[in-house]
């Protein structure tokens, strides 16, 4: 789940971040009186989800009300990667003598955090990693032990700041560390950490990614959820316990497994065929499930015919056949199905099968192929 | 003779007494697998129906000491689930298989320095488990009846798509000794190349079956290894090619690892260390059946 | 420094521990009113850092207000070990079914915390060990890691616990630890931890140590320190960074290091002396330190002769000798007194010494010989 | 020969810049020590006075990299000293000797694990130091005037008290290889067993003056450590026998190490290890001399 950047600057400023005051504003009018609480000039920020803020036009200076109120109707009007701008934020703007790129990010190799820290912030951090891959600083810490004073004080030191800016930066880096560990994130990141005319350090961004697995012990982040991150539909499909993204072709899908469901739909392809979604209903999957994942293929126009394709492990394929054949008996459209389904409780998911009048092909690939040659 | 498990495996169930916990352990039981006890804390002495045999402790120590169990299967919910591991691993087991979905990453990273310094080999979690059908032990969700003895290795990230190659597998002739699936979550126990190394060694397996997906660099990490260290022939059928560009998986991650994570980048590196890339899985499955001929 | 029983209750009660409520009271008036509050009847137990409080007579149930108001005056009339009760706690009294015990220290040979849990509390914990120590179970915690669920529960079920009450202990096991890390204790202890009539459990007593070392960065537990815990020479000892302990004999000592001033003391009596005290200067002895020193060491009307043994490391030898030579120009009292010095600045200090007028000793035996037979 | 440190041994400083910090490095540079950096965070590049050829360092690992410095000496204040430890062990230092008084135990507690899974010997905290005469190094604050090279090993809990009995075996003309100040703080990195161990491995060192005190059990430790293991002479020397029982030994330390800490519990399983326990420090550094012989 992706936090808008007010409330990670809440959350990293409760974690010690030297973040300057702010306000948020969904008018123009609005805004502009915000601003006014600031000394000039401000900067208007576009609250969204999605990155690419700067270049869409989402991030504009302002010297005066007028201006303000200006930017913020510009910004307020625009789409940034399909997602409306529904709210800006309001903040000083902060006379800025460097730049640096601060965060915190898993380590799937070292199984540990990453403190990742660069002179060269402000721009796209992505950049830096592909074309001077050395400008990045690496630090792994252990979430349990937290960061030790020294290294982020090697690791300051590294930045090239001073004493006193790192005395500063050692209480930054510790404090995002918690702030990653205190919200279960999956990213915590500033950037740019600046260094501003005085030579003081400020966090004047904050990005926040959280580890949807962790929601369930996290309410108030849970609470931060912006509804408009994602569709309806893909608001149903988790509130079903499904995993669906919709996409260009013709063949819906309903897979148990993300690995399977991927390779289902390569083999759709390979077969010449197009999917329609990825769909992945996982483990356990009983009537109410099947049948929201049947409505979610259903309802995408382009959907030509669907393939079920169930192989049960933790599942049980006797669960998921009934829940086809109630799916299909409350469904209205008719279009074409093709149903493989084997392991755990196939022999029963067939017989069952078999009784409601539905056919079952016995290998992927001749799944795909039927389902490819029903679509045209 | 097969990796991780084998007939002197005797197993203790973490959650048998819940309703998948039981239903699985019947399963496991069937298939051959020693089920020697149960663990649910506050439900010493329960009996489960069709497992009354195998009794049922308050922690895994109890059940280690009284039955000899030297391997666990995880079904506990999420929240427990991390807890559970570190039980097992303060028991001594040698290994444990974690089935359970959803554990945040946080709590992984919190038991992984534990499960690194002991002896325990923790496969998972969100992984469907492992069986070596010589010895007819299966530990975990994976469906028995496809599977048969032989001489193939298998190793996955993926549940499901791992029945599917070993059904292929079955299906043409060609059986396994052991088949492991690793888990899909970010940090896992046991990774591709743990499992290649004890493929390698292991005298009765004559090639491996690698199935990766997109996201993360394991695979690349396994062609690596596969071209420094390994004898033995390798196919593989990598996720994901048809995938959108991965929502979940942020810039950060592919900073950290260097690499894309995409399909193709995985299949090119294999391919570069010599590992035969299927088309689909059952290709996948086909290309060992041919080398190992 | 010891926590008064009634903060030791606020501290684990924060940490989640299922504490009775209580009232603290300083007159059998308050104390009969406090214990209206409650359902009767009460416990009345005297706020002393000293042990031994029960069987001292220091806690009496009441069963009526006048019965609270008697129980209160007669505790407040004890001393409990040289320490008179200025206060009493008053709390509902538990209809207990079994006593736990349940304590966290420092494992010195392990470089750990242990948790310690037996199934018979309520008793001298000491006694116990010594006479059945396999009936004390121990579990050695990392304090960076926390007590897992596991271990707890593993501990509460060993304890012969229910499922249920070991859900309740898991938290309890797990709060005290936490309690422990958070205030930087050296010893926390719940004894009895209670099984009441419904079978749940309760803590009701709490035992409190902190680390002295660690009152720097624990501002709000140096808040709870009871002026009353030490005497007025002790207090102005540990106000000057000296180690001051009053005992019976006739020469005082003033010795660098606790090794050392403990080796000293041995010396005279070895040579038929008896020290009247125990004290260190340590690391680092200015004038104003040696001042205080003499000052507490004179102030003892048994004390006959004094001794000076600096063996000087850390210390400088020199910075010693202007003390001692500051000092005694202050002080009015004569009283003989020999000198030893030696070590980091010696000749310098031993040039101080002799330009003053003090002689000083090579030896520390030599030195002691000297003392005790000065002060015979 | 000697242990921990000799002629090899490259100091670095950590808090040379403080007051006590660069008065204790002169003493250590007349003593020969070879000081090679200082490093105070925030002050590299500073000039020290009398040290004005020893370059100061941000941090350790620029020390080390810059003048393979592989000792470092701590003065630095309690509340950064856990942290100047870690800092010592993690630029990978052979050994790190902390004199720093008054360090928390919790973080010594958080700190020990990290020591003892590295390859860095940590002497202290609270301790005065190591000597080792005969290569003229010192790290430390021990008054190096009372030391003179020999075949006695020293081990000590107490700072002024190894001076004392330093001199008496300078005096009665047994020099030392080693002398080690392991510190009195409850948590320390290095115990009576292990310099018993590295003494008994040194062939110049011919026996071993230990020095103990009340509080904790580590001399009833070393006692059966010298009885199972040591061929070479050991006395002792007891502080407190004549002290009040000590007022900060809460019961429950008592309880965790099954002993009563008194000088004469100590003094008993000594003795019974075949240890000569003298009454007071001359004596014991007499006992050491006779034996020496």
């Amino acid at each position: 789940m992706k936090v808008h950047e007010c409330d990670a600057r809440e959350i990293f400023r409760r974690h010690g971040l030297p973040v300057p005051d702010w306000r948020v504003a969904s008018t123009a009018d609005d805004a502009a009186q915000a601003a006014s609480a600031f000394e000039w000039p401000v900067v208007i920020k576009a609250q969204v989800l999605a990155g690419g803020r700067g270049k869409a036009g989402g991030v504009k200076l302002a010297d005066s009300p007028a201006e303000a109120a200006a930017a913020a109707t510009q910004i307020l009007g625009l789409n940034i990667g399909s997602e409306p701008v529904r709210r800006v934020l309001v903040a000083p703007a902060v006379d800025i003598a460097r730049e640096l790129y601060l965060g915190v990010v898993i380590d799937r190799t070292a199984q540990s955090l990453v403190l990742m820290a660069s002179a060269e912030g402000g721009v796209d951090i992505e950049e830096v990693a592909a074309t001077n891959p050395s400008a990045i600083l690496r630090v792994n810490v252990d979430p349990v032990v937290g960061l030790p004073d020294w290294e982020a004080r090697q690791l300051g030191f590294a930045l090239g700041l001073t004493g006193a800016q790192v005395r500063q930066f050692v209480g930054i880096a510790q404090g995002l560390v918690e702030a990653f560990v205190d919200v279960d994130a999956s990213l915590a990141e500033v950037n740019p950490l600046v260094v501003d005319d005085a030579g003081d350090l400020q966090a004047i961004d904050a990005k926040l990614n959280i580890d949807d697995n962790a929601l369930g012990r996290q309410p108030d982040i849970e609470q931060l959820r912006d509804p408009h991150e994602e569709s309806e539909a893909e608001r149903r499909a988790r509130a079903a316990g499904l995993s669906y993204i919709k996409l260009d072709g013709t063949i819906g899908c309903m897979v148990n497994g993300a690995g399977l469901a991927m390779a289902t739909m390569d083999v759709i392809k390979h077969y010449g065929g197009e999917p329609a979604n990825f769909l992945d209903v996982g483990g356990g999957a009983g009537v109410e499930k099947i049948t929201t994942a049947f409505e979610l293929i259903l309802e995408d126009p382009n959907v030509r015919a669907v393939l079920v394709n169930i192989f049960a492990g933790i599942t049980r394929a006797d669960d998921v056949a009934a829940g086809v054949i109630a799916a299909r008996e409350r469904l209205t459209q008719e279009v074409p199905l093709v149903v493989r389904v084997a392991g755990t409780r196939e022999a029963e998911a067939l017989e069952l099968l078999d009784c409601a009048g539905i056919g079952a092909e016995r290998s992927m690939d001749s799944a795909a192929a039927l389902v490819v040659e029903a679509a045209r | 003779m097969s990796i991780l498990l084998d007939a002197t495996t005797r197993l203790v169930v973490q959650g048998m007494t819940g309703s998948q916990g039981s239903f699985h352990t019947r399963l496991m039981r069937e298939a051959g697998t020693r089920v020697v006890a149960g663990v649910t804390p506050g439900r010493a002495g329960a009996s489960v129906a069709g497992l009354e045999d195998v009794p049922v402790f308050n922690t895994v120590a109890e059940a280690t000491q009284e039955t000899g169990a030297n391997a666990a299967c995880i079904f506990v919910p999420a929240a427990f689930a991390a807890d559970a591991i570190l039980e097992g691993v303060a028991a001594g087991l040698d290994v444990i298989v974690c089935l359970t979905e959803g554990i945040p990453v946080l709590d992984m990273l919190r038991v992984m320095p534990r499960v690194r310094a002991s002896g325990s080999h923790l496969i998972g979690p969100n992984c469907p488990g492992i069986t070596t059908p010589a010895d007819g032990v299966k530990v975990g969700v994976m469906p028995w009846a496809v599977h048969s003895p032989g001489h193939a290795g298998v190793v996955s990230r993926s549940g499901t798509l791992t029945y599917e190659v070993v059904q292929h597998l079955t299906d043409l002739g060609a059986g396994q000794t052991t088949t492991v699936g690793i888990g899909g979550d970010p940090i896992i126990g046991t990774r591709f190349i743990d499992v290649l190394s004890m493929f390698e060694a292991d005298p009765e397996t004559h090639g491996v079956v690698l199935l990766g997906e997109i996201g993360g660099d394991d695979e690349e990490r396994a062609a690596t290894y596969i071209q420094e260290r390994m004898t033995k022939p390798v196919t593989s059928f990598i996720a994901g090619k048809t995938a959108p560009p991965e929502r979940r998986m942020g810039h950060a991650g592919a900073i950290v690892s260097g690499t894309s994570g995409s399909a193709t980048a995985k299949e090119s590196a294999l391919r570069a260390a010599g590992v035969l890339v299927g088309e689909t899985p059952e290709h996948a499955a086909r290309l060992l059946v041919d080398r190992l001929r």
